[in-house]
């Protein structure tokens, strides 16, 4: 971004080491395995997409795990067809909310497996409630990606 | 002034390099702690004070979002506290101040860091802008370097008594930790080990300075009506103090350091404290450098500009000593940023009910809790005691 | 009882890019709401800013960088991270503590000197799950619009049409950084940036550097015979997974119950007379008019169709132009309740509301799909 | 002891690009090194000589448009030797970061000081003593940069 006067670029890097846990891990183990995990809260028996550590209503810590469903439908989504920062592999792009059978909250996700380059072919395809599923990466390397996308259940 | 704070209770994590959990979790250990300790429940709670040091040491912004619900807080009014090193203090003075304007009964105050998960002097040279002062200042220890420098030379002390008096502080605290159940570097060392230890900014030497910490701390504070109707040993808010200066940093003295000076000034004249060797019985000193150490007590007035060395040689500030200071071992063994702060306050809480446990100072009833911040920039002050 | 506080004067930049430096004008924006009420830097009691780290210029602890161009060289203060409201309640809290007398409250955002908010924003993300599927404000907007259209009918026109209002509002407004006038066809034919979101439905990105000086009743009566009053204050956080949440019952209900409960107000659509809503969305100055109880769930589009929230309308929404037209991130809930308190003073010019304006509201949000909500009620 | 966890870890390593306004202010300021000459300014309530140059006094709240050149010789007030590296750091070790009183000034200009060896810790605390006198020493090619100014080497 070119400008009439002057500026200094001032470009912030910072290394940084997340650590995944012992929710996270097993949950990224069950990726790699092509399974999507989900733990259920003991106290108002819901079922939480990513497996998590504690119930966001009830804050219980939550251990019992539960290989969840890979089929659910679309809630809303999103349309792409042009790069941005953090843009999980390259346009056009649909992120999704999803809801997996037999959870209680959407999974955040991407749709895939249709023609994406016109937004009104999308449109016709992708609506509320369209049953999807996922497809997987071959390799798989414990990341939110091994599942490629959710593709429309035809 | 305000109405009267009580501090229910405290709830810390264990601290250390956290690869256990992740951030969130960390965070939920000091909040559940906190409800454990004291026995009220997180619906009893009005509202929520979050806070951590410099947003993106840990690669993730604004995280009040991040830990919505850990803290509790969803459906609840949140603020979210942020003034560098001293958050921790500042997040305190947040709880305190909501309760005694009148528009909270009880609120939930937490800090955290997860130190570890990024680069804490990469982050911390971004405090300084990128026209001036950034290419000159190696993070922290450059500014601690310079101030206790300074300071030794312009009261004239002999560079190996200062010397002396930081390794007495070093190793009186390192023990100290064995002491603190949730401390983090716990280590038995030598004067020579001390001494000797490879220079990092110099005359600062690597068990000068704080570690790098993870860790949380969790705080209720409530209005007198909620402490009376809770019906526990509760400690009180008796004063709080802060000042902040210039951010280039040559352009206010850092040896008579107003803004330390003024932070306890303020926090002494509140809670009616004439002479604070006297009057204090433990001081939770901010102490992420020996040398800092020093130079607070003379700015807190514990004793007279130039004697600090002297006094701590001679004692005064150790477990048995006149005011003992940091018997947690304070942030020299502990120090998750955006929480150590907190802890502090935590840590005076503890002693003036006596539920310190084995660093206990016993029959403390008025304590000093303090953290500082920025470019040597802003002191806080909170004097904590046992009756209201 | 404890004395009221009141607003006694505010200063602010425009919206568009300056060629100042930010600390010069941090200096001068505070300089100036200290001239206008008269008063000395020695007078100010305490000093509470906002500003967020990744929103500044890439200078971390950034309350360090402007503590001194703030005012606030050797005083009390302390800084509230992205949300200026925070701040804002936060100095009147230390007000009615009684430890101050008078509080300068400082919203800094020199949005010309960051990335796109949409980078920035992308960094709320938690690294494991969020952060890997590209999740940044406009996306979460993104989808809370298309389900606010599946389930409530709204429509594209509707959204456009609250661009057009806003726009055309800012058009009267000096502070205003979006100043065009448009038509409902050119929102529609603007480029899809985030399908169903349009660009001219997304908020700009621009500085916003603001200074309010706050002080208690009688000082406040001593420094202007106009103070505004603050009448009630409210906020809530959601869930932080977007898909924990119904995206469409939001926080917003339960921060608007609180503010309105401390204001003792009833009926919102009758009682407030101005309303300044935080729409970095088009859509969601719809949905928000719904939380807020200016209208029934699901009725937000016909509310904006009746004119009711345009200038001569009886619940007049964003008079300056709102976000859409002004989006200073973290100043942005300061913004709007300097143009409330500028209407409840008849001080705004142009577009000063012919009616006689007692109330006034002032809302902001920030995080994904409005995580966080506050809100802020003032009057004469 | 820290024990040995199984516990996957995510690295990564985050770029934000910012672009930060010099301003009128700054602008004078750098030009100013670029030509050897170092500015302040000078407050007219409280008279002191402020550098770097700046647009206002902090604490007497008013603005400082009176600029002065400033002296290129002054007063080492303090000083830190680095020895450490960590991620990021814009200057490398060792080097020692100063803060330096120019004649006539009333602040403290931070800035470097060199010209001498800095690999013996023990050789630069036997040199590098606080009042001595220290002047600017310049680059050769200059780009209106703080380190335009090389460093400050003590006066022989």
């Amino acid at each position: 971004m070119k400008k009439d006067f002057n500026t200094l670029s001032n470009v912030i890097r910072l290394p940084h080491k997340y650590a995944a846990g012992p929710t996270f891990t097993r949950f990224y183990n069950g990726l790699k395995e092509g399974k999507i995990y989900g733990t259920i809260c003991p106290s108002c028996k819901k079922v939480f997409v990513p497996a998590r550590s504690y119930c966001p209503d009830c804050l219980k810590n939550l251990d019992e795990w539960v290989e969840v469903s890979q089929e659910g439908e679309v809630v809303a989504w999103a349309y792409s067809d042009r790069e941005f920062f953090g843009m999980p592999g390259k346009p056009p792009v649909v992120i999704a909310l999803i809801k997996l059978d037999g959870t209680d909250c959407n999974f955040l996700h991407l749709v895939g497996g249709i023609k994406m380059e016109n937004p009104d072919e999308v449109k016709s395809v992708i609506k509320k409630g369209t049953r999807v599923r996922a497809a997987w990466n071959d390799e798989k390397r414990g990341h939110m990606l091994d599942i490629r996308y959710f593709e429309p259940v035809s | 002034m305000g109405k009267p704070v009580a501090i229910i209770g405290s709830g810390q994590t264990h601290h250390g390099r956290r690869f256990d959990v992740t951030y969130p979790e960390l965070v939920k250990e000091a909040v559940d702690a906190v409800f454990e300790n004291t026995g009220l429940s997180p619906d009893d709670i009005d509202g929520v004070v979050s806070g951590t040091m410099p947003s993106m040491m840990e690669g993730v912004a604004l995280t009040h979002f991040y830990f919505a619900d850990v803290l509790r807080s969803v459906g609840k009014p949140i603020l979210k506290t942020e003034t560098c090193g001293s958050t921790g203090i500042s997040l305190a003075f947040t709880g305190y101040y909501w309760v005694a304007s009148g528009m909270a009964d009880l609120i939930l105050v937490v800090g955290s860091e997860k130190m570890n998960e990024g680069d804490s002097q990469a982050t911390m040279t971004t405090v300084l802008e990128p026209f001036y002062q950034r290419f000159f200042i190696s993070g922290a220890p450059g500014i601690f370097s310079m101030q206790s420098q300074e300071w030794s030379v312009r009261f004239g002390i002999p560079e190996d008594k200062v010397r002396a008096a930081a390794t007495r502080i070093s190793l009186d605290h390192h023990n100290d930790a064995f002491d603190n159940p949730y401390a983090h570097i716990k280590k038995k060392l030598t004067e020579d080990e001390i001494n000797n230890a490879r220079i990092i900014t110099y005359p600062v030497r690597l068990w000068d300075v704080c570690p790098n910490s993870d860790g949380a701390c969790a705080m209720i504070f409530a209005s007198e009506k909620m402490a009376n109707k809770i019906g526990k040993k509760v400690s009180w808010v008796k004063g709080l103090g802060y000042s902040g200066e210039e951010y280039w940093f040559g352009d206010s003295d850092k040896v008579r350091w107003q803004c330390a000076i003024d932070a306890a000034r303020q926090a002494y004249d509140m809670a009616g404290i004439k002479n604070p060797r006297k009057e204090l019985d433990v001081a939770e000193v901010y102490n992420p450098f020996t040398f800092q150490e020093l130079l607070f007590y003379e700015c807190f007035g514990f004793c007279d500009f130039g004697k600090a060395c002297d006094l701590t040689l001679q004692g005064t500030f150790s477990r048995e000593g006149e005011l003992p200071c940091d018997p947690s071992g304070g942030t020299l063994c502990t120090n998750p940023i955006g929480a150590t702060g907190l802890n502090r306050v935590a840590e005076a809480a503890l002693q003036v009910t006596g539920q310190a446990g084995d660093h206990q100072i016993s029959g403390a009833k008025m304590a000093l809790a303090h953290a500082m911040g920025g470019v040597d920039q802003y002191n806080g002050v909170m004097i904590i005691g046992s009756e209201k | 009882m404890a004395q009221r506080v009141g607003i006694v004067e505010v200063a602010m930049t425009p919206g568009a890019e300056s060629k100042d430096n930010f600390l010069d004008q941090i200096f001068k924006v505070s300089k100036e709401v200290l001239d206008k009420a008269g008063i000395t830097r020695d007078d100010v009691g305490t000093v509470i800013s906002a500003s967020s780290d990744v929103f500044h210029g890439g200078v971390s602890c950034a309350n360090s960088y402007y503590w001194d161009a703030g005012a606030a060289f050797l005083k009390n203060g302390s800084r509230q991270d992205g949300e200026s409201l925070f701040a804002f309640i936060y100095a009147v809290m230390r007000i009615l503590s009684g430890s101050y007398d008078s509080a300068l409250v400082l919203g800094l955002c020199k949005g010309s000197e960051n990335p796109e908010d949409d980078m920035i924003t992308h960094f709320f993300t938690d690294p494991f799950y969020q952060r890997q599927l590209g999740l940044n404000e406009t996306v979460a907007a993104a989808l809370q619009k298309r389900e606010y259209m599946d389930r409530y009918g709204i429509t594209e026109e509707q959204c456009a049409g609250v661009v057009v209002k806003n726009l055309e509002n800012a058009l009267r407004n000096p502070y205003a950084h979006i100043k065009k006038k448009v038509k409902i066809d050119d929102v529609l034919a603007s480029n899809v940036v985030m399908d169903p979101l349009r660009s001219m439905e997304c908020a700009p990105k621009s500085e916003g550097i603001i200074a309010m000086l706050l002080a208690k009743e009688d000082l406040a009566k001593k420094l202007t015979d106009k103070p505004v009053w603050f009448k009630g204050y409210g906020s809530s956080i959601d869930s932080f997974y977007l898909g924990d949440r119904d995206l469409l019952e939001g926080q917003l209900k339960n921060a608007a119950k609180r503010a309105y409960d401390a204001a003792g107000i009833k009926d919102p659509r009758k009682e407030i007379d101005v309303a300044e809503v935080c729409e970095p969305y088009a859509f969601q100055e719809m949905l928000w008019c719904e939380d807020l109880g200016f209208c029934e769930r699901g009725e937000g589009g016909k509310l904006l169709e009746s004119g009711a929230t345009q200038m001569n309308g009886d619940i007049p929404v964003n008079p300056s132009g709102g976000v859409l037209a002004m989006n200073p991130y973290v100043s942005r809930g300061l913004y709007r309740l300097a143009e409330g308190f500028l209407q409840v003073r008849s001080q705004a010019g142009e577009r000063q509301l012919d009616k006689q304006v007692n109330t006034a509201l002032a809302h902001s949000t920030h995080g994904f799909a409005g995580q966080c909500h506050a809100v802020a009620i003032i009057g004469s | 002891m820290e024990k040995k966890l199984d516990y996957m870890i995510l690295t990564d390593e985050i770029a934000i690009p910012y672009e930060n306004a010099y301003g009128p202010t700054w602008t004078r300021f750098f030009k100013g090194l670029k030509e050897e000459i170092i500015y302040g300014t000078r407050c007219p309530k409280c008279g002191r000589v402020l550098v770097p140059a700046r647009s206002f006094c902090s604490r007497c709240f008013v603005e400082t448009d009176n600029w002065v050149e400033v002296s290129q010789e002054g007063a080492l007030i303090s000083w830190a030797l680095t020895e450490y590296e960590y991620f990021g750091m814009p200057t490398k070790p060792p080097f020692i970061g100063a803060l330096i009183k120019l004649d006539g000034t009333d602040t403290n200009f931070l800035h470097l000081i060199g010209g001498i060896d800095l690999s013996d810790p023990e050789y630069v605390r036997e040199t590098v003593k606080n009042g001595m006198k220290v002047k600017a020493v310049w680059k050769e090619e200059k780009e209106g940069h703080i380190l335009d100014i090389k460093y400050f080497a003590p006066v022989k």
